[in-house]
């Protein structure tokens, strides 16, 4: 199995979401996250003082899934948050030695 | 110049908001006015919201999120200490007019009698002009409660609680009670004699309150990381919810410094208005050429520099009048919060200084200039404009240099006894868990 | 007609709260009252309180976080552009009587003289009634102030904020003023010489502003995303605190249009706090039905569409008719935040039409029927019910007209010269970084 | 007794506050005086504000933020619903003074006449001593809104929305005012008879919804959690502003009790600060002491037990007094809200009885003592400071005995018609989603 | 190594500390997300504009452990956070190939 | 390549982004966290009601790197952070299977 990292705009989350669902991906957990990059910051201005915020905010979306389908994922979370300008993010694909639902005991792929 | 003083004497009455009624005697014999005394009453509340929650939030929202209570704290505790030092003795030092004489220059033309100390002889009955004597205790009391709290805003988010406390006891005592005296308590007293013109307190509160705080900055030094790393405000919506609120409630304070409900205190709001709105637009109108877009916390800023120049303004100058301060305001505040800081570099953490040390000087000087008729102000205290802007200069002078000693040795003595300032960790953790073990915020659900 | 004008002349003085007081000549004769005086200048204060912080806070509370500072930016600057404006020309154009006379139509039955630019002759002893002018023309100014803050509500989210300062300077100038000038100038005066019953702004404010704001919301188009993504209120706690100072200021804007303190008021007053009530359990009453729940933002926005059907009432009507007022504008404003923007589909960001627009237009014609002595009122300016339906409907129809006409052509004009819209990254931003270099919350410690 | 009554009945007058001025017949004789009519026009928009957001906010900050707009909401709909109370009965069964007679005691001395249902007879020109009745009975009615909006900070966090509305009209109609008619009716009531003190509502508001509160709170449980998890404010911020708001509106509370802008309001808002200020310190002390650290929640807590305490007693004591009671007050709540709560176990979530139970019994005994001219007070009602303390102790006991029982009662019934909690799933999703369906904060950009 | 990466209800967190603590963990760390699955989400109505929220809150905490321990911890945290209703959420089981101990850069199952 | 997931003090973060963008990294991925740990907590203290909190905030920097550049990294990362005192916090580090830009498709090293 694979633990799919993918680090969107926020405004990229709920397309994402239909596509995985669109694969039949039953759940996701997701986290607000501050992006450095590329894709350059903000100025902001308090009283003269002038502060450069390097990071954008990001929406990070952690998603596991059995190896057979990961790559179907990450095309279909590129598709959903693609827009061609700087900043679209990342997909990180970690391996995952084993899942368990928690609230059946159920393991490996069935618990996804 | 003591005929010239009889001549315009009674004009002055109107001037000085009859703040001088407080002469012993006189005072009994004054019939209460129901509409003056309601007026004043609710003049009162609209100044003590202007700490509470006021200047509290205007304070809260610029600092980070990890000091917010720590302000509020501050404004909080200044409001119930200065209660119980106002009743105690500072009201009696501020307006006890024993000993003062038209004209004759002695100890107590700088600081009040003991005569009222614990309010001695104060009852429901007691007479201030046409005004129960304590609804006028109150309304002064709610000023002596403000100032210091100014003054918090120089050294937040690194100054100890007991610290701030035991200073704001000390310089209320000691720097506010006489300078109010000094200006408010009638003939005899050093800037009434000087035919100073200061309606509603820029001398008193702000240029007082404003050199305390940079004498404060400088000695407590920067905050952690200043200058290196963004210490942006955690809430500008918690500081324009306390800024609108400063701008209402100063409607009590300038007018309500008429001590009556007529047309003073009619003219003393709409100047008010005028100049808060101006030099608001001033310092947006600045920000917007300087850095290409006006920003929230400039036009409260501005709004808050208008307010305390038009101030001392406020009696004595018409609506053109008001428009002028407030446009100089606007524009020497700005500078003073943003060039004048960043040069000489000192940390005043939410411009106490820039804001109502410049706002006061600029609003106590113009003063002395549209008071005069033939700028359609009300008319001058003295016989030119010249002469004015001669006493009102005296005034500010003396009550930079005042203050600013005084503030610098209360402060050496705080130092010695408790220590003005935290220690590395608890400036880092964040003084709302260091010094009151609570949190600001709690969001999880 | 104008026969039986004269009959009840007398009481319509009454009934109008005395808004036509500021008949040159007459003027100065009347006698400063103190107790009226306290009143107004509290009244002032409580309705700059409405917009500053109140509205302000009730719309930024209604917005997404990126987009809070925006809203309160427009508030803000309201305050202190239309101070300018209004005592630059505005209080000119709306109460300078010059060329009025009761009966006869002409171009001053609609916008007053120029005689009060930059108020020209107002000194601290002018009288307007009862009370000082200057306390006056402050009143009528936070009515001035608050109103074309109203309809930032239509467009929050996506104007550009020079945009939306030309647009308001341009409109209470052009629309505002000449309203307001019809409606409370005094005898000459269009909707007065109706017999219009509008006695503290149901018309000049509500309908006005929420026309305005209907134009406004259909010319900028709807916000990004509008009805396929939440676009969800980011601070409801904000909010309640916004319509609960929107209450408690309320109380200035009807109970101070009685411009003294007397039965009139008081009534004001409590009818104000009936119909308030009413409208807002009218609402939760509805959605509790509808929906299976109650909402705070239900309640709250019943609370406003109370306050604002009240509002042209609030001098005319007994307990009982407040009661009648509270429960149709309840209904109806629900409907109109509800079912009819969703069936219109324009994008009234914060139903500024749906409470202000239509709660004003049921205010203006349900005063005419609970005027009615009959119904427990304090009595019709007409002879009848039907004759007062008319004159209401007449001043309700044009109004929408003239408001709707006038608000088009201003924001013709505003985009061609700078455009009404955000671009789309802007707007996906946010306003507050995009427009003013800020954020709204920066909650790291 | 009737002799020595006769004797200081002039006095007493003053010391109540005139509040029986609702005197049939003789009532329409008086004039109205501006003055006293503008003070009380502010004062009742003062009390108001103590509710709304007041109350609300120091309520709303404390709990979870899953809860806070369940008690906004809460605090909301008490407003809509005591204003209906209000005219429609709870008027007329407090102040309707049919049947009494002084020294008479029947069913009239607890309980009015029901000749003012729905404001029969009320016009804008009734009068209530100097004021219009109107305004009196706005005054009034914003003490009957914000008592049972007390009591809600005791079942906070798990109480239906709909038991907490239907619980707040029974009470406000079975116990609210009969206890007001009891205290505040005029000659013929059954505390008034006694000759019991309670100037603003010590007895009539505090003890009266403190024990009400206590009650509430161990007949609903505790919430899930308590005692075994934090289940800390989340935002001491917004608790913050809502004290001080409480603070600033008190002066309405108790200065308006006065019902005149005179020399006993004054009196009233000055001993009002002074006790306030030093019950805060006194807690802020005790806490420094006892913990080492001085908390916002500490200072703040303080400054309402001062409110509440000096509540009964602001027309009667002395500053000197007023500093007893402040200091009494801050030791007493302190102990109530920390230590008796916790030995007891009950789960009290905002200390509804510890800070209002305890404040008002500690003020209405007190009351009893500070009120002699030998302790600086302005007179007993009764010979002696024995005398006066017993019928203190007969008020404040049948205020007990009464609100507790009916309470008791009353709750079993709205829990069989509707039930009193929520379930488990809805307490642990949070009141705001489960029974409103909005979320009180959505920060997402 | 394993870094177990742990969704579970907001109230779970208390036990499950308590559960790893008693297993000898040292540390954990923990961060708020919001989690879409098979637990419905809820409604929420603004003015007549209903919406439906598909995420729930939950927290994810994040615990390292070694191999030996991991198993053992597996079956803690699913103790503590089950309460048998849908929405109890999962345990991720991801490699560790080094873990640093900042402060002394201690390295391996000495640095955790 | 390597997922970096380094704890850290709040107050590190500006020198670690620093350290890491002076090694050529042009990207991570920030979120606060709770900590728990060796270092102690804070109590709070409301109405005589003590709460012992267990948590102490971090800052967790999410950075995935080539394998030859993650040595180096983590030394940065480390030496950036460190203070000395408990509670610095830890690196760990996880394996990545596959890295995918989603502006432009790239994958692998080049994609980072
Ligand atoms: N090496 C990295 N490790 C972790 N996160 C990264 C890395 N590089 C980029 N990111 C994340 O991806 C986001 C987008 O990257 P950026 O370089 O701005 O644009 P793009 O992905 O379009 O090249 C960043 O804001 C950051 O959150
Ligand atoms: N495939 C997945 N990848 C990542 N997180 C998941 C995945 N499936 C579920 N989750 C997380 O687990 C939580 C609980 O899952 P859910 O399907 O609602 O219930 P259950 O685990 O009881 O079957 C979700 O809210 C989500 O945060
Ligand atoms: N086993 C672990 N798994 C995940 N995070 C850990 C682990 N141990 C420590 N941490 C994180 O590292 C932080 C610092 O650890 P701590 O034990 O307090 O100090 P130090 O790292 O100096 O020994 C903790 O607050 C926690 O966020």
């Amino acid at each position: 199995m694979k633990l799919l990292k993918c680090v969107v705009r926020p405004n990229a989350l709920e397309k994402v979401k239909e596509a995985l669902s669109g694969l039949g991906v039953m759940g996701m957990t997701v986290s607000e996250v501050k992006g450095f990059g590329r894709q350059k910051g903000h100025k902001e201005l308090y009283r003269g003082a002038e502060y450069t915020i390097d990071f954008t905010p990001k929406i990070e979306i952690e998603v596991v899934v059995g190896d057979d389908l990961a790559e179907q994922c990450v095309d279909a979370v590129r598709e959903a948050a693609q827009t061609g300008k700087i900043g679209d993010g990342k997909i990180f694909m970690v391996p995952v030695d084993e899942v368990v639902r928690i609230r059946t005991g159920e393991t490996g792929e069935a618990a996804i | 110049m003591r005929g010239l003083l009889a001549v315009w004497g009674s004009r002055l009455r109107l001037f000085l908001g009859l703040c001088f009624l407080v002469v012993p005697g006189a005072a009994g014999a004054d019939e209460l006015n129901a509409g003056d005394t309601a007026w004043m009453l609710t003049a009162t509340a609209l100044v003590l919201f202007m700490t509470l929650p006021g200047l509290a939030l205007f304070y809260a929202g610029l600092v980070r999120a990890k000091n917010v209570l720590s302000v509020l704290m501050q404004c909080f505790v200044s409001a119930c200490a200065m209660t119980i030092v106002w009743i105690g003795w500072g009201y009696s030092m501020a307006f006890d007019t024993t000993g003062m004489s038209e004209g004759t220059m002695n100890l107590n033309s700088f600081v009040g009698g003991l005569g009222k100390l614990f309010l001695s002889g104060v009852g429901a009955d007691s007479m201030t002009g046409t005004i129960p004597e304590t609804v006028f205790i109150t309304f002064q009391m709610t000023f002596a409660i403000i100032t210091p709290a100014l003054i918090a805003g120089a050294f937040a988010e690194r100054m100890k609680f007991s610290a701030m406390l035991l200073f704001s006891v000390m310089w209320s005592t000691i720097v506010y009670a006489p300078v109010c005296h000094m200006a408010w308590s009638g003939p005899g007293a050093f800037f009434w004699d000087l035919g100073v013109l200061d309606f509603a307190g820029g001398t008193v509160v702000h240029i007082n309150a404003g050199v305390a705080a940079l004498v404060a900055a400088i000695m407590i030094g920067k905050r952690e990381g200043f200058g290196q790393v963004p210490l942006p405000p955690h809430s500008l919506t918690i500081t324009v919810i306390g800024a609108s609120m400063l701008w209402v409630g100063w409607f009590g304070f300038n007018a309500g410094s008429a001590l009556a409900a007529n047309g003073s205190a009619g003219m003393a709001m709409l100047v008010t208005q005028v100049a808060t709105a101006m030099a608001a637009l001033t310092w947006m109108a600045v920000e917007w050429m300087k850095h290409g877009k006006p920003s929230v916390l400039g036009i409260v800023t501005g709004a808050v520099a208008g307010l305390v120049a038009i101030t001392p303004a406020s009696g004595s100058v018409g609506p053109m009048g008001a428009l002028a301060i407030g446009f100089v305001s606007g524009l020497c505040c700005f500078w003073g919060a943003t060039t004048l800081k960043q040069k000489l570099g000192y940390d005043d953490s939410l411009d106490a200084f820039g804001v109502h040390g410049i706002g006061g000087i600029v609003g106590a000087i113009l003063t002395g200039v549209f008071a005069s008729e033939s700028l359609g102000g009300l008319g001058l205290a003295k016989e030119s404009i010249g002469a004015q802007l001669g006493a009102q200069l005296i005034s500010v002078t003396f009550t930079i240099v005042y203050s600013g000693v005084l503030s610098f040795l209360i402060l050496k003595v705080v130092d010695v006894l408790v220590g003005l300032r935290v220690n590395e960790d608890e400036e880092s953790q964040g003084l709302d868990l260091a010094l009151h073990s609570e949190q600001g915020y709690n969001m999880e659900l």
